[in-house]
């Protein structure tokens, strides 16, 4: 599990705003950027394509028709069933996530339309404790599976994330179990299900519904794998081969079907959905 | 190789030993001094285990000893023939898996296999699949699903391998498919924690209609050195991380994870694996019992509902 | 790169063109001229096809400038979307699938590739499959089976990779399992043998309720120089096996192998891919539209009846 | 396909019968063995274990319990759809080797039972051309499952063949679906089957029916694959490792359920099938 990256983040809101702000440093190339030309070119490097992580609002307003989104996520909030604490008590934790993201957990997302067919969208927010996987994620993951397949939508999920969440133990666990399962309420409905693989996706998100979908596409040079790369390392005690884990690495070994540029993302998610659910029509409870 | 808690049980049986064998070789009755000493026994082994700590468990999980799934196919089983391979890249030796019968019925059993000495551990990778032995056990669920027969899996692993040939071969996917193949099993599947169930891959073998846990298994989305590694970033408060984890039978029978908490003979498994094994005997059959007059699509159902209620959240 | 029995049309074609380009250039009128040797062109080609050995028809069929799965899939088909991979391994270049709308509905596509250049050919191995190309094939016909979407196989490979790699990754078992798995599809499959149809790594995509083939492609158990090399201890005794094994378009009818010969325009599609592209868009909508109106279930039945009565035998 | 050792077998049949054949000499071990004594020893070289191929009667044999064999096979012949003639002609070869073998064609078996389940037997005829598949096979394979599924017994084939048969071309190649297909027959009846792989099984037997069953065992040391060595040798251009291609290599890579010697083949499939078909009832009718 690749959960040791979880709690090193950077905060993205709430830091004071000076001015060394403005500029980036693209960790690929080492160019520095504009902030505002990053935005405008979707968070990719424009030096060397670098994908920097997207915001959730920024991934939904990327990928869903303009004008068509409707939250459905945001009244599953998270509970602290084993009163979890360790150097920090998980209770604080979330308040604090909370209040940075303005959100009750690691999901955002919703009803659309992308390329005009029907959608049930979400997306995995890795600036919510590295978008780990508990109880909330799960259930919304499931409820989603379940909308999507009573009224009629494709399903697809963007996800970032370092695995299960650790503070919720077994019960995050579970969640691998109860969200594969949701999926194949999709199935028998023959809606589709599309996965989006962003940088990181490990652990239990990886081996459970983010790699069941009909079609799964990943960005470039996102972190994708099981284990994370520490542990493979303590593991086999020997340096890592050059680009393993990496998109590029697993399309050529199968697990992949396309690696896609954020820029074509749009477009391409679009013709697939066109593709796999050729009958969507519009939405017309939701 | 005992635990540091069980030190005092050990003296004590070995002088019940000592003196039995001094009485029958003299030919002196010392029946009363060996009863008392027995009761005692048997209070101080109560007590001890009745208060261990969650990582004393972890320890007792993982104790030499234990019924792995080997001893359990060939003695709560009869006529187990192991079946190999996942037809694709490779036989797992951490997972075994094969035929069997019990009470009467034919049924298809897999499980996570550590070895018994340092030697058959290596062999067997000590219980931490390769993709391909999750592919095995997918094999044998089409098997079960085939013919109809119950699903037993037997969960005992420290978690699915991380290393570079295991992510190469897809660990991630081969996990997620297995979760997804057992949940839509038309056949009833009983799953049990024998001794450790770590993460990923323990589930990918979990999606039983019902979950039973040896007393003194554990089973976490993580192990508790890994777990304080990162949280605490020292993995030397395993202990800490243990007690936060709540990882122990009872804990999960109260968060609802597991369904029944199969006791272990005073001592642990790996004292008495025989006695153990009866008592595993014992609820496989009662639970059997109880999932065979559903149908297909009713055993789905269950599965998928026991798996859907998973989770503490609260809606607003 | 021409074919021997081509080199007379060739140069016919390239006098007319010659002509054309005079009269153009001396604005002289010499139409009838032109009209006389293009009526002798298609009377060459007629004679010259008409009798070609079963040799020569292979050599075509191996002809490089023949539309490939490629070739197809982006003019025969719109909006094709490639998907790759086989969730287990890798991607086997060899093997081309993806999603595509053929006439207004979503279709499945699957089919070998050969590359065009010999870098493209060493990449794509020649056309020849490893085992993760049968497996990503099957994933294709489980896409199809989920969302109801016939499945179009075009086949052509002189055969599935012979090699240790492919040994070791189980050639043999992924050729029946993609056997299996096409025959129990529960949607319209059509296969189509565009150029060698090699074997069982032909086989492995050609269980379809209907198999067309290209007018100038081959089909068979075994590639002429292979079985001369067996039977004859001589490859060079091709030709003699070519004819012996029977392996053309209008054999493999007359056999009941395949069901419809797709024509290839004057000269053979490697000379005009898009003529032949446009007879087998045709063909294919007239095998998909009488196969729609089943169930999944006539159409499973539908190819076990096609397939089962395949053989020539004498019951006493 | 390895069919090259197809038509340089010697003569097993109707050579002359003079002192030398009364010993035989082991290819593995190289001891000199009394030929009765292999025959008791059920074709098993008793010093090495070395597994000589074993007639197809003495196999049934081997495998049926005792008196419960009933031939099924035989009433389906040959034909020469090609008219096919390399350097001596199909029909002429089809008529010598049925005058060795006094059967039609390369399979031979029937309804017997096994440890006391009803099963339908079939085995393959190396003797035969080979043990080559060609309509007569892929029709006595497809029957049997057939008949197997009707009568409600378990599914036994002992694959030996170097392929499918060259001289039925394309008719040949079909048999590899129509076995295939056959087999579904058996698991919409819920009945088991098990094949069981001796030296050498490669081609498109390997590529069909012989790599589906429920449970595959093979004899030790049995050549198993899809292209032959040499094919494979020309290929590569190097040597071959070593075990390639046998029972070993191939449960080691995940394609076997079992190695079985011979002397213990008998015991485990009885075992296996009594697990299976555990309402196998006698036969009425057959
Ligand atoms: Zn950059
Ligand atoms: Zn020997």
């Amino acid at each position: 599990m690749a959960l040791d990256r979880l709690f090193r983040r950077r905060r993205t809101r709430g830091g004071g705003r000076d001015v060394p702000e403005l500029w980036l440093k693209c960790p690929s190339c080492e160019a520095q950027i504009y902030k505002k030309d990053l935005e405008a070119s979707l968070m990719v490097c424009p030096e060397c394509g670098h994908h920097f992580r997207l915001d959730v609002e920024a991934r939904v307003r990327l990928l869903a028709d303009e004008g068509s989104f409707t939250v459905t996520t945001g009244s599953v909030h998270p509970e602290d069933p084993l009163e979890f604490t360790d150097i920090e008590s998980y209770a604080e934790r979330l308040a604090r996530y909370q209040q940075q993201t303005g959100r009750p957990d690691a999901i955002y997302g919703g009803t659309c339309t992308v390329g005009g067919v029907p959608t049930l969208l979400l997306a995995m927010d890795y600036a919510f404790a590295g978008g780990s996987m508990g109880s909330v994620v799960g259930e919304e993951i499931a409820r989603g599976a379940e909308r999507a397949a009573a009224e009629g939508r494709a399903f697809v999920i963007v996800a970032a994330s370092g695995g299960a969440r650790m503070q919720e133990a077994a019960l995050s666990l579970m969640q691998m179990a109860k969200t594969t399962m949701a999926l194949d309420r999709l199935w028998a409905e023959r809606l589709p299900y599309v996965s989006i693989l962003t940088d990181p996706t490990t652990g239990g998100v990886t081996a459970s519904f983010a790699a069941l979908a009909d079609v799964i596409f990943a960005e470039p040079g996102a972190l994708i794998g099981f284990a994370g790369p520490r542990v493979i390392k303590q593991t086999i005690r020997q340096d890592l081969p050059e680009g393993f884990q990496r998109s590029e690495f697993l399309l050529q070994h199968g697990m992949l079907d396309r690696v896609v540029p954020r820029a074509e993302l749009k477009a391409e998610l679009a013709r697939v959905l066109g593709l796999l659910h050729p009958e969507g029509v519009p939405p017309d409870g939701a | 190789m005992a635990l540091e808690f069980e030190q005092p049980i050990i003296e004590l049986e070995a002088r019940i030993r000592e003196l039995r064998e001094y009485a029958d070789a003299g030919g002196v009755d010392l029946s009363d001094e060996i009863g008392l000493l027995e009761r005692k026994l048997e209070q101080l082994q109560r007590e001890t285990f009745g208060r261990l700590s969650r990582w004393q468990r972890v320890q007792l999980a993982r104790a030499p000893g234990r019924p792995t799934t080997l001893d359990i196919a060939q003695h709560v089983f009869e006529d187990f023939i192991e079946l190999h391979g996942d037809r694709a890249f490779a036989d797992d030796p951490a997972v075994v898996a094969g035929l069997a019968r019990f009470r009467g019925r034919s049924v298809v059993i897999v499980g996570h296999q550590k070895g018994k000495t340092t030697k058959e551990n290596i062999h067997r990778n000590f219980g931490m699949p390769h993709p391909e032995g999750y592919r095995k056990a997918m094999r044998m669920m089409d098997l079960a699903d085939r013919f109809g027969f119950p699903l037993i899996s037997l969960i005992d692993t420290p978690g699915a391998y991380p290393g570079v040939s295991a992510e190469e071969r897809g660990q991630a996917w081969v996990i997620a498919q297995s979760i997804q193949r057992m949940g839509r099993l038309g056949v009833p599947a009983i799953a049990v924690i024998l001794g450790e169930g770590g993460s990923g891959g323990a589930l990918a073998i979990g999606v039983g209609n019902r979950v039973l846990i040896m007393e003194n298994a554990w089973y976490s989305v993580i192990s508790p050195e890994s777990c304080a590694a990162i949280l605490w970033r020292d993995a030397a408060q395993a202990e800490q991380a243990a007690e936060a984890l709540k990882l122990t039978a009872r804990d999960l029978r109260e968060l609802g994870v597991v369904d029944r908490v199969v006791p272990e003979p005073g001592g642990g498994a790996h004292r008495h694996p025989e006695r153990a094994m009866e008592e595993l005997a014992r609820a496989l059959a009662e639970e059997l019992a109880e999932l065979e007059p559903l149908s297909p699509e009713e055993l789905r159902k269950d599965r998928y509902r026991r798996f859907r209620g998973m989770g503490a959240v609260r809606v607003e």
